[in-house]
């Protein structure tokens, strides 16, 4: 069992034992097509110990966090926390940020909402 | 009937189209928003860790101003409320977080959640009342055929937002009503548009407002509403030619403050 | 303080014998820990407490005691549950107005089915007892002339 | 001073691993009274139990106390021991080292010193024990039968085959439950109503079983072998002695649009109606909710064409009190409400149906004559897609239950094959988390589903169902394709998780019996009693226990059948010793143990005192009842005098249980 594990676990405040594995995160995932690992790997994953190949992937960054598998998961898991989780044990990590101030003026447009830029600020870069 | 307000950054800039008709709708349905003073950001983003305090409390912070103040706080964008509301349950709900919010703002009196956070819908089904506002309706949107668009996060997580059914909301439906237009009901209308990753993945946002707005038209929309500034963008940039406005443009339609436009 | 490393409280729970007990069978059946200091008298329905059993306990050197019964509505006799709620409510009074603690009391609805629960009280009881620290014994003075 | 023997059970390794079984023994041993101490592995068994009665005869023990499990488990077992070797019953006591201590520490010494606590405690307790001689009660040679469901048709017909006088209360103004409403059964697909709709023939010319309809059970009082229980027979405005079920009024009704619950909603009925073909009893029932005659008083068809003159508007709800000696709750189940599971477009579409609906539509009785047809434009449907566990196996309370509902995976699997069987035109895909077919014959049918009919089974979950163009866009995972799945499906059935019917909570109430949390009664004992309620005189049978198939409700309702006769056929019980003694000289008439008691056990009478003087004094003084009393003790602590006391759990045996425990 990796020492991330436990990490995970204390970040998301979730425990992915609780998982039954009927993937209805899996199936509700609207983001599913794009990510490399899907919800209900993210969940085997953490409880295997197998959590340094999911902070490898760019999946991490795909989740639109829009709880769905939060709210259908019949056991309570929040598959959706633990990729939260996932993602800033990496963004913690020394250099691990994954967006910077100085990324944001290319990625700006005129209609672009306030709150989008800051709340990937926010996500995406350590103390944000 | 005076309620505190907060507005958030966006209502400010990109999307004044919500703040602007959404308070003179109040104000023609005898309701005062009061901008809370000196309020900011509310954090943009509710952080899932349950360690991260300190991006919780611009939101805290609003919650005790709005204690101090003794009326409940009335929010209006999507992601504003989700932030507050959930950020109120955390302190409602989780000790530990209580704890070290206070610990760390040190305010006068220690904040234990007593503010209660409204959606501006919530204002609308359970202060004004719908059949109220039907019958301040002169200028009723007959004929118009008019998809809800929900999003995430007004919805889910339902046991902290208890705001409607997550899976068979109706507010935005009665609301629709209520303005005299025919509500449209299709699926999609909670499933994510795809606003989230619209700076890191554009093609899933892409997709997704696909899916959503394809459904609302199926179904016999010409119009969809919304409560979020990141969802209008998203559907609009991404989406078709399926038209996404604030619902509170059309309430001041509705209300006869703003033109129809033509 | 230094001494609650080594205090450990007297705890007795009464519990009926149609609910609460079973449920503390329950939570033996699971396996499911909690302190040695908690003995459990068996008593027919939580209305068979007399409010002197517990000053007797505090006499006695007791540390905190609590009641389990059927919860509201569940009771096997019907309604000896809502007596027994109705009696502990005058008797915590009573603590109060001697100076014992409100914490060492306590009332807790526990069915046969919930032997999680039962665990759970009474884990969360004696940390609280432990944390009170030693009960300031209630003496019978006629005891004491003997 | 009493002569105390006390018995340590190691029970195996379940007690003498954790605790040191010989030094409580030697520990007890020491205390005072105890002439007589030892330790053996199984306490419960023969040479136990001879062991106990020859310690008895050898050392002229008074009291007997046993360190072994829960007296809930063998407190009896242990007081026919000492009853045996001539001890009265009520000397013994029964210190709980097992449930108590050794289950739930893992330290041994910290254990053992608890053993030894509570060990000084049933000690201290026995001093006190005084002989206690129960007395008898009649038993009353009727049953009362709650649910006419399969689960109460099989016990009614069980017990009325022993003799018996039985009634059956249902709530629906048939009998029949769950299982009329079904058209095949696993795993043998033979016809539902063929099989039991001549057992509800079977009940209705039963001599001894009465049927009481459209009927609910309001007030129950008694105890075992004494029930008294009132049942309110509601008006249904048809007198069932007249009625001849002819059927005409249900032709005649002008009012046609009542949702037809027997088909869930799927077709209408009229105001009066009988709910199907086979009803038992097969008389009509007006619906005061949609009948416009008691509405508003006009109409009046189904009076005028009514040629036995059975329609009778001002009938009134009757009661009814009757005494029985033993109850058999019965009340079944129900699917949950899907009103939490939208992400299924339940609410949404038509064309989403629960599997109980979809009896309904391929049922030769049902709104569609037994076609299979998509309830939102009748067309045939090719593509169907069924949701396994849909709030069954969940946490976190609100949504849906955490149990299995253990039928749903037969049901499902005999849904896709018939469907296959009789379209083989049609796509059937069945998403599930796990296959559970324990059972006899359920594998292989569950395989044979596969095998023979090409069902696709798929191991994931339905996450969202899009109505759309006609369509349901079903979203779902396949966890061992490792991909996520867009079905256009034209119907998508969700197996429902199945919950205690909702008036079992009310009931059990009424009955003192317990349920769990989900509101399914609790047994006796789940392995070695799972057919009684903790309660003397309830029995369980069927659904209302727990969820079950039709082999296994009928099984245990034949199993509650045998306990309810092996009670009736005893002429009199046994009653609790252990009850309420006023203490007559101490008793100052003031009433206030008789408020409190829930039996009316307490009554009082003028009884002469000796005066001083030579003089007669009369006092009014309490009188407990023994045979009602049920030992509560509610009174011994309302009096204020201390006069009234519990024998076997008195004052004075109690506080020595907890001086022992403080010592």
């Amino acid at each position: 069992m990796s020492q991330w594990t436990d990490t995970i676990r204390q970040i998301s405040g979730v425990d992915p034992r609780k998982c039954m594995k009927c993937g209805k995160c899996t199936a509700t995932c609207p983001a599913y097509d794009h990510m490399e690992y899907h919800p209900h790997q993210f969940v085997d994953m953490v409880t295997t110990g197998r959590v340094e190949e999911l902070m490898a992937s760019k999946g991490i960054y795909t989740c639109l966090t829009c709880f769905a598998c939060v709210e259908r998961c019949p056991r309570s898991v929040e598959p959706a926390a633990i990729i939260e989780a996932v993602r800033l044990a990496v963004i913690r990590q020394q250099g691990g940020n994954h967006m910077t101030p100085d990324q944001i003026p290319g990625l700006l447009d005129e209609e672009l909402p306030q709150q989008a830029i800051t709340s990937a600020l926010r996500k995406y870069s350590k103390g944000g | 009937m005076t309620y505190s307000y907060f507005p958030g950054c966006t209502l400010k800039t990109r999307g004044k189209d919500l703040d602007t008709w959404g308070r003179a709708s109040m104000e023609a349905l005898g309701i005062h928003l009061e901008e809370l003073p000196q309020w900011q950001c509310c954090g943009a983003v509710y952080p899932l860790a349950k360690d991260e305090i300190g991006s919780r409390l611009s939101a805290v912070r609003a919650l005790a101003a709005a204690r101090d103040l003794g009326t409940p706080l009335v929010t209006l964008c999507s992601a504003c409320h989700h932030v507050i509301k959930r950020t109120n349950y955390d302190i409602r709900h989780d000790a530990l977080f209580r704890d070290r919010a206070n610990n760390y703002m040190a305010p006068d009196t220690a904040y234990q959640g007593e503010a209660q956070v409204l959606h501006y819908l919530e204002v609308l089904r359970d202060h004004v009342g719908f059949d109220t506002l039907a019958k301040k309706v002169v200028k009723p949107l007959t004929g118009r055929k008019i998809g809800a668009y929900y999003g995430c996060l007004l919805l889910r997580p339902s046991k902290a937002m208890a705001f409607d059914d997550p899976e068979n909301p109706t507010i935005l439906e009665d609301f629709i009503q209520a303005i005299g237009a025919q509500p449209v009901f299709y699926a999609q209308r909670n499933e994510c548009c795809g606003g989230y990753v619209t700076l890191e993945d554009p093609s899933l946002s892409q997709a997704r407002a696909g899916a959503v707005l394809h459904n609302a038209a199926a179904q016999g929309a010409d119009t969809l509403i919304t409560a979020c500034p990141l969802c209008l963008y998203n559907l609009q940039k991404n989406g078709g030619k399926l038209p996404v406005v604030y619902f509170t443009e059309l309430l001041a339609e509705a209300l006869g403050l703003k033109e129809v436009p033509v | 303080m230094q001494m609650n490393q080594e205090f450990k409280p007297t705890i007795v729970a009464f519990c009926c014998n149609w609910c609460s007990y079973a449920g503390a069978d329950l939570s033996g059946t699971n396996r499911l820990q909690y302190p040695a200091n908690v003995k459990i008298i068996r008593i027919p329905c939580s209305c068979r407490l007399n409010p002197m059993f517990i000053l007797r306990a505090f006499q006695r050197g007791a540390d905190g005691v609590i009641l389990c019964g059927c919860h509201p509505g569940d009771c096997h006799y019907t309604t000896g549950n809502y007596y027994a709620r109705r009696r502990m409510t005058l008797l915590f009074s009573l603590l109060d107005y001697m100076g014992i603690e409100r914490q060492r009391t306590r009332v807790e609805w526990v069915s046969a089915a919930e032997g999680a629960k039962f665990a759970a009280t009474m884990n969360d009881f004696v940390d609280t007892i432990t944390k009170l620290g030693p009960n300031r014994r209630l003496e019978d003075l006629r005891c004491k002339s003997e | 001073m009493q002569r105390i023997g006390v018995f340590v059970c190691w029970c195996g390794s379940n007690i003498a691993a954790t605790v040191d079984v010989v030094q409580v023994a030697q520990a007890l041993a020491k205390e005072p009274g105890v002439v007589f101490a030892t330790d053996y592995q199984y306490m419960c068994s023969q040479a136990g139990q001879d062991l106990i009665g020859a310690a008895i005869k050898e050392h002229g023990l008074t009291g007997v106390v046993i360190c072994s499990c829960s007296p809930r488990m063998h407190e009896t077992t242990f007081r026919k021991t000492c009853q045996k070797a001539g001890l009265n019953p009520y000397m013994v006591e029964i210190a709980n080292i097992r449930e108590h201590c050794s289950w739930i520490h893992k330290d041994k010494p910290t254990a053992t010193e608890k053993a030894v606590i509570l060990g000084r405690a049933a000690i201290a307790k026995v001093h006190l024990n005084a002989p206690l001689t129960a007395g008898t009660s009649p038993v009353t040679k009727r049953a009362l039968v709650i649910g006419g469901g399969i689960a109460g048709i099989q016990t009614a017909l069980d017990i009325a085959d022993a003799g018996f006088p039985v009634d059956i209360v249902e709530k629906k103004p048939t009998i029949g439950g769950k299982m009329t409403q079904i058209d095949k059964t696993f795993p043998t697909l033979d016809c539902a109503a063929c099989i039991l709709t001549p057992k509800m023939v079977d009940v209705s010319q039963n001599e001894k079983i009465d049927i009481i309809s459209y009927a609910q059970v309001e007030k129950v009082q008694g105890f075992v072998g004494n029930f008294s229980v009132t049942i309110r027979k509601k008006a249904r405005y048809v007198d069932e002695s007249k009625c001849t079920g002819c059927g005409l009024c249900t032709e005649k009704c002008p009012q046609k649009k009542v949702p037809n619950e027997f088909n869930l909603g799927l077709d209408t009925r009229r105001a009066i109606y009988i709910p199907f073909a086979q009803a038992v009893p097969k008389v009509a029932t007006i619906d005061p909710d949609y009948c416009s005659m008691l509405k508003s008083g006009k109409c009046g068809v189904c009076a005028k064409v009514c040629a036995a003159g059975a329609i009778d508007y001002k009938q009134q709800d009757e009661l009814i009190t009757r005494e029985y000696g033993a109850i058999v709750v019965a009340t079944g189940f129900e699917p949950i409400g899907m009103d939490k599971f939208d992400e299924f477009a339940y609410a949404q579409s038509p064309d989403v149906v629960t599997s109980l609906e979809l009896e309904r539509l391929m049922n030769a009785a049902g709104p569609t004559g037994g076609t299979l047809l998509r309830p939102s434009d009748g067309t045939h449907p090719h593509t169907l897609v069924f949701v396994q566990c849909v709030g069954s196996r969940c946490d976190g309370g609100e949504k849906g239950k955490p149990y299995c509902s253990k039928i749903c995976c037969m049901y499902t699997a005999k849904h896709a094959m018939l469907i296959r069987d009789k379209y083989p035109d049609t796509e059937v895909y069945v998403f599930y988390i796990d296959v559970r077919t324990p059972g006899k014959n359920f594998d292989e049918f569950y395989r044979r589903a596969v095998e023979e009919y090409g069902v696709h089974y798929i191991k994931g979950m339905v996450g969202k169902v899009t109505p759309q163009d006609g369509k349901l866009k079903v979203q779902a995972s396949d966890l061992l394709g490792g991909r996520q799945l867009h079905i256009d499906a034209d119907m998508v059935v969700l197996a429902a998780a199945i919950e205690p019917d909702k008036s079992a909570r009310p009931l059990a109430t009424m009955l003192t019996a317990s349920m769990d949390t989900n509101d399914f009664f609790t047994e006796a004992h789940p392995k070695l009693r799972p057919v009684e309620s903790p309660t003397a005189g309830i029995f369980l049978s069927g659904a209302c226990q727990g969820p079950k198939d039709i082999p296994e409700t009928v099984a245990q309702a034949g199993a509650a059948a045998s306990k309810v006769i092996g009670l009736l056929s005893k002429d009199a019980l046994t009653c609790n010793p252990c009850t309420a003694q006023p203490d007559e000289l101490k008793c100052n008439g003031c009433s206030s143990c008789e408020n409190v008691c829930p039996y009316g056990a307490i009554s009082y009478i003028d009884k002469p005192f000796r005066g001083p003087n030579r003089t007669t004094l009369i006092r009014r003084v309490a009188q407990v009842n023994p045979a009602v009393c049920q030992g509560c003790g509610a009174c011994t602590v309302a009096c204020p005098s201390g006069a009234m006391d519990l024998q076997g759990f008195s004052n004075k045996q109690i506080m020595a249980e907890v001086d022992a425990i403080c010592r």
